[in-house]
């Protein structure tokens, strides 16, 4: 694996709203592109028996995701004619009803950019090295299931 | 030595995220050592990547590698 | 068709990168949400012969593509259990570069949003009387084919 | 009286995107009637709406009814 090609993709704390624009607008000069697809993944205030998700606090085999996210982004651009792919996912506590996972992909044609999109969350939830501890209000937490 | 690493809720079994171990021969041995350091270990699921590799049989661990310990993944 | 339902999806001119960050961040209080997926049409600087797409102009049949509108949301509400859905399609001059449909879904599970999304930016495409005149670089123009 | 409202690259065929005309029976009565007028609609493809309905056989027009002429769609 050549490590010049590992891109970071964790940032500590929330995907802000304003940083999904700013990635967006930075693709006005790209005019080859057509159609861009996002995912976003938003931390959900679920009730378990009585106690109710504040928050999740996301941990990761940090060198082994980006290795694997990197084979991931090759498999991708391989499969699909892809202008950009974009992939930014949380680390820390991030709470119910923040951003933490922000998937962007961009093509000439819609269906490259939607179906990359799609398969890309897919990987990222089955492969990536990450977990989620859902903290709940007050005290306890459990670790959270991907479904 | 080996850096072996938990993740998760592995670390609510092992109370440690990370330790360092006189060399064992493979993962196999390794799995044993920390079964019998850590008995939660024993029930929980979890899969092993020596030096950010997923080994599913067997695998030689070489001096200075980095053993993960890894349950369930749960991104996104 | 009751009237009060129809929702205006036009606006004059492109969709800006901070009316989609302003309209997600307005999610971030439905903390039943745990998917958003998100579709944009970009205006592309195609060459057709030697001559090069500088923008769109988007003409629609206003209160036809409302009431179709209308009738496609409650069909992919009825189809999808969506917690909302939001749709802009730009009328006037578009240059290339800039967003003209924006296509926003959101859910409890990401499969409900990322099929809705995709299967409303295809409705749009095939069933809303909206027309795109593809304005050349100096002088001339052709009307665009959706595929 | 019916309003006739014509789109995208219809207007090129007709040079004008809505006209006023006098009552007619039926759309196909109203096709040829556009056809006479714009001989170019002859080779155009297009969909016919009545009061924003899309008709695709014979259909009655109401007097003070709106049709469109109406190209393939091409938004998005």
């Amino acid at each position: 694996m050549d490590t010049n090609k590992i891109k970071n993709i964790f940032t500590e704390g929330p995907v802000e709203a304003s940083f999904i624009a700013d990635s967006i607008a930075k693709h006005a000069t790209k005019t080859s592109i057509g159609g861009h697809s996002i995912f976003l993944g938003q931390v959900r205030a679920d009730m378990m028996d009585d106690k109710q998700v504040q928050a999740i606090e996301y941990t990761s085999h940090v060198e082994m995701a980006l290795e694997t996210m990197s084979i991931i982004r090759e498999d991708i651009f391989a499969k699909y004619e892809l202008t950009c792919m974009h992939v930014h996912h949380s680390l820390g506590v991030i709470k119910a009803g923040e951003i933490c996972l922000f998937v962007f992909t961009s093509s000439k044609h819609r269906k490259a950019a939607i179906d990359a999109c799609s398969e890309c969350v897919e990987r990222i939830k089955a492969e990536l090295p990450v977990w989620g501890k859902e903290i709940f209000e007050g005290e306890g937490y459990q670790w959270k299931i991907n479904h | 030595m080996i850096e072996v690493i938990f993740f998760g809720q592995l670390t609510d079994a092992t109370g440690v995220s990370s330790i360092m171990v006189e060399e064992v021969a493979n993962t196999d041995m390794l799995i044993n050592l920390m079964k019998m350091r850590y008995p939660s270990l024993a029930s929980s699921t979890y899969m092993v990547a020596v030096n950010n590799t997923m080994v599913t049989e067997n695998a030689i661990i070489r001096p200075g590698s980095k053993v993960a310990f890894m349950p369930p993944f749960s991104g996104g």
